[in-house]
């Protein structure tokens, strides 16, 4: 349905293009006021909450809001058929644009073909399709890996005993970040000995496989760790393990630790994939309808930030829970959400 | 008439699952925007034929007395395989079809073989091959992908005429090349038999260990027919656990929501495929009631929690109260 | 002599079994790694079983009554949750966290305990469905109220401190949670109508036993373990999240069954749990450090428990 | 080639030398038994002789130790029931084996359904049904109806019915009649007699002296897994058989009863006052007196069970009121029931599934009802438990190997003295007895009575409900006859006999029989 054009995108300073190659969309504009709809799968961990908060709040924005005749969020579960069924009912209900986290990246081909079909505008984000034909937007989850073994290397420049920490074993988030982890580091030339361990992206049972190898390999000298960082160092604290560099996500609570522990040797570089990429993901959807220019496939940027630049308030909050991920904000969309902002909203409570 | 009133005592589970699914499927149809189209007929049904699947194979074992709760890594399992197998040209494909579904009997012949002659609890014994066939799962596909003959995928998961889903139509010919005649032959009365009383099944001379295995045979082979399916909807495999811990769990509600006795004995497959369209359409009907998504997993919560106590209004009706017991 | 031989007599042959499966999982660790036999990694074992053990104590008795409590992942959840929540109200609050939660816990089990008991809706069912309602609270009460979920510096140092030099309290708690289940279900009049139950319901309640508010003290008293595993798991992640529970149900009903507690009801003891417990989490542990992939993991973990159980958990033939 | 000597006849079948150990006991030691076609042999003995070992070996549920079986003069060895029945021995066992979720015509052809194309073929199987039960004499039940909707006596006639399905040549019954009422038991008789005069052989268990008897045309007698004596019936007096059985000598008899007065000066402990019951109870009005033994009479399933456990606090809706002490209360369960004020217990009918919680200990059990006596606190007072159970043990004589040993162990008769123990450590002042003395043996029975009748001078009132006529007439001061959920006649004192009880329990009217309440 859409037309194939060049670039650039009509926002270039959001809409970065995954690569040189990545093709442009332009799609036939339609009238608004539009009917948007969020098919999210899985729901109940913070990260997801914190992306469906962000999606109300950014459709509820004024400018967002006037170009919005509904926006309908569903969650389906970690079942890969009831979102796609969900995504199916969303196109028989004639929505205009249908934005996924998909459950999985391969499964959703009949989707794709029924919504091209349709003429419906599909925008994928964090967990994202395998196509050509819909609209991706995520970080890149293997040049995170990159990022975190750069830090490794830089900091144990002859190489050395690392943990590291996986997530849920099976999930292309995981194989992308590990591989990119390891490449990495073999391109490093040096001596490397990787302990993995599986984390599930869950603070207790990273901190449990934690404190395992800990037990067992005594010491190691550098750790990277995707999710469950707060529980990493934890354990660390917990077994009196010295403190090493480490590179990990943007969880509230390890950017604290961080913060901390920078003096006695947690030299951190936190980065991540901010549920605000939610936004991103709806305002490139509202763009494709508007018939703008688009990327097939759009690089956010990571949000970075490394020792020993721990801003209180900016990059980690102490008053706040330690489940949140910061970095909730992408500058260059013009997306500026205060972790206050998505989950202290009721701070009459306190 | 007496006749009538045994008939319908028979019936009655299977009959008020049906009815719970006609009431909430007609709640569901007359709020969506699009109407009662062959669309979305189509795509709910074939959400809820996953699950019915599964269901059906839940109940067989249920029906025993026993319970499998590794019916939901099967699915995972022949879905993982089946991305690799149901491939290629037609020949290949249907090779690959049965070598699936070879795979899910086997699946379930070993929970057999286990419960039967290990003597193990069907609880644990299942809980632990559960963990066998997700790692094996694991093995097969590490990260989501595959690809599926995708002309069959499509005429599954399609219309027939038209009209009519496919998947729905291949429901209803599994209940009838499995169901039926399993629950008339000789071996699936002694599955019900052993299910109602062990002891007085062993003393009437049935084959029960015969029918327990063929119920656990049964089952992984319809949880398979469930994957290939999971796999002709999504064109692709996956290790999911999570998804796979899901329909474990799902089918246990549907053969509950279904009438069928967890206690054995009791009940139908037939129940438990409405069982799993009443669960399935629980879902659907976030799509037609506007909440907040934040409210949507709370309100899918309630809702089972009132649908399985539905049956409990039964139990007002019990004067003798020794009869909770039986 | 005698006396060993008189207690070795009394012991279950399961729990016996269970222990050597211990026993033989530390020596074929010991050839991947001598840590594996450390005095720190046993005593980390142990307090990492801990949490397991008060989870698993509530499913055991659950388990004696021939029923099961598959609420365990969003009980433990809004037990560590509801603690840390509780926390935010001031001195007060941060002293009545963790009864908080725990009291959050015994809600879900009275529910359970209600639809058990009063209802007699299968115990399978409703546990799946107010486990479903819980996770819909606490994914409302996440996303819309400022959610504190840090651990007291009390529930701290319930999980990781240390009362008794060298013994970590966790383990410690886990002992005083096992010695009172001990006592309640061998010396008092609960313990024995809940064997009794198990055993045949409709007997014990003919025999004037109040068989509903027993079924229901159970369940509350499940949900209520439960919840104060998790109030101590958030104690020792120094906070509390969604996910926290979901690594505690197959493994707590695994645990119960590998002890030797029949999965019917009626029959059982503790110290088969405390086996079952340790086994559980060393098996898990172990796999981990050797950095086995997921999926020999899985394969393995399931290969050990039916070979286990194969061992000494089989029902008796039917035919004499 | 010449054909060895043989006697004049092969019997049907032989069983010697078999013996069969569960741990210490020897429940048979080297018995023997002969089988003849076209006769009903009775097997007699007391509880734990080892009759229903014997026969299990003989139907294959049981394999023996060792011993061998003849069936026409050659060797067979049964795995199985379903073996033992496809070669022409079938059984109806003591505990039923009828799958309580099947329907009657499921169950009747359950091993062997008719087929068509390999599956079950319902309509012949209703036809079958039809007819077994009318063999049966029980073409009353509808063959859709579930078993376990019936009453225990009807499903004693399935269970026959089932039986007959297999086309027997030796039809076993275990105890067949224990649950059947007089009536029930004729037609039950009939049906013996006619297959008799087709030429099956009958085993035949019952603990009913009368019914062998009348029905037994040769004996054998066990005693502790022996075999004691074989003969042709009516060789011996009751006495004698009674005395091979226990070997000691006996007399039959039933505690002398008091002689009583009017019946005003028995003053009421329990009285009724028009109790109702859904279909099933219809004003009951009644009162048993302190110390008195009052009994329930009628044909079986006339709402008598369904007193006893309207009075226990089981069944809900009913009408009327219950009066205790003068006092009118509410009964809203067994705990209610039981508890301090009211001080009722109910010896149940099915001690395997209502009374006894087998797998657990004889002292866990006896104590059961009890807990909260022995208890402080919800703390089990473990000395005074255990002063209770000894106590109790000793009184009614139970036969146990120890203490800690599942009750389930137990034979039946101990098993029911158990249940019978562990109501009396509550020393209850009202006690309900749902036919205690099935299927147990006469010395057991015996022991019983006497009991009954102690507890009654120590001060109990007694409602005491047997499927039993002797019993009735043996030990009550009073019976009340039941005829569809009301009491059509009241007996007392020589007024109870065995005519004037069965011509009530017809609602025939004799209205000179008894005395009219
Ligand atoms: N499964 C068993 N396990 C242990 N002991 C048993 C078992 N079955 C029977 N016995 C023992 O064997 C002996 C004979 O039992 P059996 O049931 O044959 O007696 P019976 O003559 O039928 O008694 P009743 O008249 O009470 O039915 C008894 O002492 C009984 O306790
Ligand atoms: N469970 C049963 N027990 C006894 N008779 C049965 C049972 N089911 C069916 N029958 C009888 O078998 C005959 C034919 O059975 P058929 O299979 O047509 O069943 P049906 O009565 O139509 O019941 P359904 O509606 O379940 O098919 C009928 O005479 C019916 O009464
Ligand atoms: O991207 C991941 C998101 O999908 C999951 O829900 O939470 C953890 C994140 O890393
Ligand atoms: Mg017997
Ligand atoms: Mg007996």
């Amino acid at each position: 349905q859409p037309e194939i054009v060049s670039g650039p995108a009509a926002d270039p300073d959001c809409f970065v293009p995954w690569t040189a190659d990545t093709k442009f969309f332009k799609f036939p504009k339609k009238d608004g006021p539009y009917r948007i709809a969020l098919a999210n799968g899985y729901i109940a961990n913070t990260w997801r909450i914190q992306m469906i908060q962000t999606a109300k709040a950014y459709a509820a924005q004024p400018d967002v809001a006037a170009k919005l005749k509904e926006f309908k969020v569903v969650s389906t579960g970690e079942d890969v058929p009831a979102q796609i069924s969900a995504i199916n009912n969303f196109i028989d209900s004639g929505y205009d644009a249908i934005v996924v986290n998909a459950q999985n990246p391969t499964a959703f081909g009949p989707v794709i073909k029924r919504a091209k079909q349709a003429g419906v505008v599909l925008v994928a984000f964090d967990n994202i399709l395998d196509t050509q034909d819909a609209i991706n937007v995520n970080v890149d989850q293997k040049g995170l890996g990159v990022l975190w073994a750069n830090w490794l290397a830089k900091h144990l420049p002859d190489g050395g005993k690392v943990l590291e920490v996986r997530g849920v074993a099976g999930t292309s988030v995981d194989t992308d970040r590990h591989n990119g982890i390891h490449e990495t580091l073999d391109a490093t030339g040096k001596k490397w000995d990787v302990v993995e361990v599986l984390g599930k992206w869950d603070d207790p049972t990273a901190q449990k496989a934690t404190a395992d190898a800990i037990a067992v390999h005594k010491k190691f000298d550098g750790i990277t760790a995707q999710g469950g960082d707060t529980g990493v160092v934890q354990a660390m604290i917990d077994a009196k393990h010295p403190f090493v560099p480490f590179g990990g996500e943007t969880e509230n609570g390890f950017r604290k630790f961080c913060a901390k522990y920078a003096g006695e040797g947690l030299k951190c570089s936190s980065a991540g994939t901010g549920p605000a990429q939610v936004a991103v993901a709806i305002k490139t959807a509202i763009a494709a309808l508007e018939g703008q220019v688009v990327p097939q496939s759009i690089k956010l940027p990571l949000a970075i930030v490394e020792d020993p630049n721990f801003k209180e308030g900016q990059d980690y909050y102490p008053d706040q829970s330690d489940n949140f991920f910061v970095g909730n904000a992408f500058p260059t969309c013009g997306i500026n959400f205060t972790a206050q902002e998505i989950m202290g909203q009721s701070k009459e409570n306190q | 008439m007496t006749e009538w009133r045994y008939r319908l005592g028979e019936w009655r589970g299977t009959l008020m699952a049906a009815g719970i699914f006609l009431v909430m499927f007609a709640i569901y149809v007359s709020n969506h925007p699009a109407g009662l189209t062959a669309n979305v007929v189509q795509t709910a049904a074939n959400k809820g034929v996953l699950l019915a699947f599964v269901a059906m194979a839940q109940t067989l074992v249920v029906i025993t007395a026993g319970i499998d709760l590794s019916v939901g890594m099967i699915f995972i399992l022949t879905n993982a395989l089946a991305s690799w197998l149901v491939l290629g040209s037609p020949l290949e494909t249907a090779l690959g079809v049965m070598a699936v579904l070879a795979t899910g009997l086997a699946c379930g012949a070993l929970n057999g073989l286990i419960v039967i002659y290990g003597r193990l609890q069907p609880i644990v014994a299942t809980i632990a091959t559960g963990a066998v066939f997700f790692g094996i799962a694991l093995l097969l596909r590490p990260f989501p992908g595959g690809s599926v003959n995708e002309e069959l995928a499509d005429v599954m998961t399609g219309k027939v005429f038209d009209l009519l889903p496919a998947s729905l139509v291949a429901l209803i010919a599994v209940v009838l090349v499995i169901w039926v005649p399993f629950s008339r032959s000789l071996i699936g009365r002694a599955a019900y038999a052993s299910g109602s009383s062990e002891i007085a099944a062993y003393m009437s001379g049935l084959p029960i260990r015969r029918a327990k295995f063929t119920a656990y045979a049964l089952a992984g082979l319809l949880a398979s027919i469930g994957g290939l399916f999971l796999t002709f909807f999504t064109f692709t495999g996956e290790a999911a656990f999570a998804s796979g811990n899901a329909y474990t769990l799902f089918s246990i509600a549907s053969v509950v929501l279904g009438g069928v006795s967890l206690f054995g004995g009791r009940g139908s497959a037939i129940g438990a495929i409405f069982g799993a369209l009443a669960f399935r359409t629980i879902g659907d009907l976030l799509f037609v009631f506007d909440f907040d998504p934040l409210w949507q997993p709370l309100f899918q919560g309630v809702v089972l929690l009132v649908a399985v106590s539905l049956g409990a209004f039964a139990l007002f009706r019990v004067r003798n109260r020794l009869e909770w017991f039986g | 002599m005698t006396l060993l031989s008189k207690f070795m007599h009394r012991l279950d042959p399961a729990i016996v079994t269970a222990f050597a499966c211990i026993f033989l999982l530390l020596i074929i660790g010991s050839f991947y790694s001598a840590s594996f036999l450390s005095p720190e990694y046993l005593l980390q074992q142990l307090k990492v079983a801990s949490f397991l053990g008060v989870i698993a104590t509530g499913m055991m008795i659950v388990v004696l009554l021939g029923q099961i409590d598959l609420s365990v992942p969003w009980s433990v959840a809004v037990g560590g949750m509801m603690a840390c929540a509780a926390a935010a109200y001031g001195p007060l609050g941060e002293a009545l966290a963790m009864p908080f939660g725990i009291a959050c816990g015994m809600a879900i089990g009275l529910a359970n305990g209600i639809g058990v008991a009063y209802l007699r809706i299968p115990s399978m069912i409703i546990t799946l469905a107010t486990n479903a309602v819980a996770q819909g609270l606490m994914v409302v009460y996440t996303g819309g109220f400022s959610p504190q979920d840090s651990a007291t510096v009390a529930m701290r140092y319930l999980a990781t401190g240390f009362l008794l030099p060298g013994l970590p309290n966790a383990v410690l708690i886990w002992a005083v949670v096992g010695a009172a289940t001990v006592f309640v279900l061998n010396r008092t009049t609960f313990g024995r109508s809940v064997y009794g139950i198990g055993n045949r319901e409709s007997a014990a309640y003919l025999s004037g036993i109040n068989t509903r508010r027993i079924v229901m003290i159970a369940f509350i008293a499940s949900g209520a373990l439960s919840a104060f595993g998790g109030a101590l798991l958030a104690g020792y992640a120094s906070k509390a999240a969604q996910s926290m529970g979901d690594s505690y149900l197959l493994p707590s009903i695994a645990a119960v069954v590998l002890g030797g507690t029949s999965i019917l009801g009626g029959k059982g003891s503790y110290l088969g749990t405390v086996a079952g417990v340790i086994l559980i989490t060393l098996l898990q542990s172990i796999l981990s450090v050797m950095q086995m992939p997921e999926a020999g993991r899985q394969i393995i973990y399931g290969v050990v428990i039916i070979a286990m159980l194969l061992l000494y958990g089989r029902s008796p033939a039917n035919r004499q | 080639m010449t054909a060895p000597e043989k006697p004049a006849a092969t019997p049907l079948f032989e069983m010697s030398g078999v013996s069969k150990r569960y741990g210490g006991v020897h429940a048979l030691e080297n018995a023997k038994l002969t089988v003849e076609a076209g006769k009903i042999h009775a097997i007699l003995g007391e509880n734990g002789a080892g009759k229903s070992t014997l026969i299990k070996i003989m139907a294959g549920v049981v394999a023996p130790d060792e011993g061998r079986m003849l069936l026409d003069g050659h060797p067979v060895t049964f795995r199985s029931p379903a073996e033992a029945s496809a070669a022409g021995v079938t059984c109806v066992f003591q505990e039923l084996s009828l799958i309580p979720d099947l329907s009657v015509a499921d169950n009747i052809s359950i091993a062997a359904p008719p087929r068509r194309f390999g599956l079950i073929d319902r309509k012949a199987q209703r036809v079958i049904a039809e007819e077994m039960l009318a063999r049966a004499g029980a073409s009353d039940i509808h063959p859709r109806e579930l078993v376990k909707d019936l009453p225990l006596s009807r499903r004693q006639l399935v269970e026959i019915a089932k039986a007959l399905a297999w086309k027997p040549r030796i039809l076993i019954l275990d105890e067949g009649t224990s649950a059947l009422t007089a009536a029930d038991v004729a037609e039950v008789f009939s049906v013996l007699r006619r297959l008799r005069s087709e030429g099956l052989a009958l085993l035949y268990i019952s603990h009913r002296m009368q019914e062998i008897a009348e029905l037994a045309d040769q004996c054998t007698v066990l005693r502790n897994g022996r075999n004691v004596a074989s003969f042709p019936a009516a060789t011996r007096s009751d006495g004698e058989i009674v005395e091979m059985m226990i070997g000691r000598e006996y007399s039959r008899a039933f505690p002398p009863k008091p002689e009583r007065v009017a019946k005003d000066e028995v003053r009421p402990v329990l009285e009724c006052r028009k109790l109702g019951w859904a279909d099933t109870l219809h004003d009951i009005s009644l009162t048993v007196g302190r110390g008195e033994v009052v009994g329930l009479g009628g044909l079986d399933g006339q709402g008598q069970r369904e007193l006893l456990l309207a009075l226990f606090g089981v069944l809900r809706g009913t009408t009327g009121s219950v009066l205790v002490d003068g006092k009118a209360v509410t009964l809203a369960s067994p705990a209610a029931a039981k508890s301090g004020q009211i001080g009722m217990a109910l010896i149940p009918e099915d001690r395997k599934t209502e009374g006894l919680m087998l797998p657990m200990t004889v002292r866990e059990n006896l104590s059961f009802a009890v807990l909260d006596r022995v208890s402080r606190a919800w703390v089990i007072d473990q000395e005074k438990e255990e002063r209770l159970i000894e106590e109790m043990v000793q009184l009614l004589a139970i036969k146990t190997a120890g203490l800690d040993i599942p009750v389930g162990a137990l034979s039946g008769g101990n098993q029911q003295k158990v249940v019978i123990a562990k109501w009396l450590m509550r020393k209850p002042r009202i006690i309900l007895l749902n036919d205690p003395t099935r299927g147990i043996d006469v010395g057991t029975k015996q022991e019983i009575y006497q009991l009954l009748r102690r507890l009654a001078e120590a001060g109990a009132a007694i409602l005491f409900y047997s499927t039993d006529y002797g019993e009735l007439i043996g030990c009550c001061d009073r019976v009340l006859v039941f005829y569809n959920g009301s009491i059509r006649r009241e007996l007392k004192g020589d007024g109870i006999t065995e005519h004037a009880l069965v011509a009530s329990a017809l609602n025939v009217g004799s209205e000179n029989v008894g005395s009219a309440a």
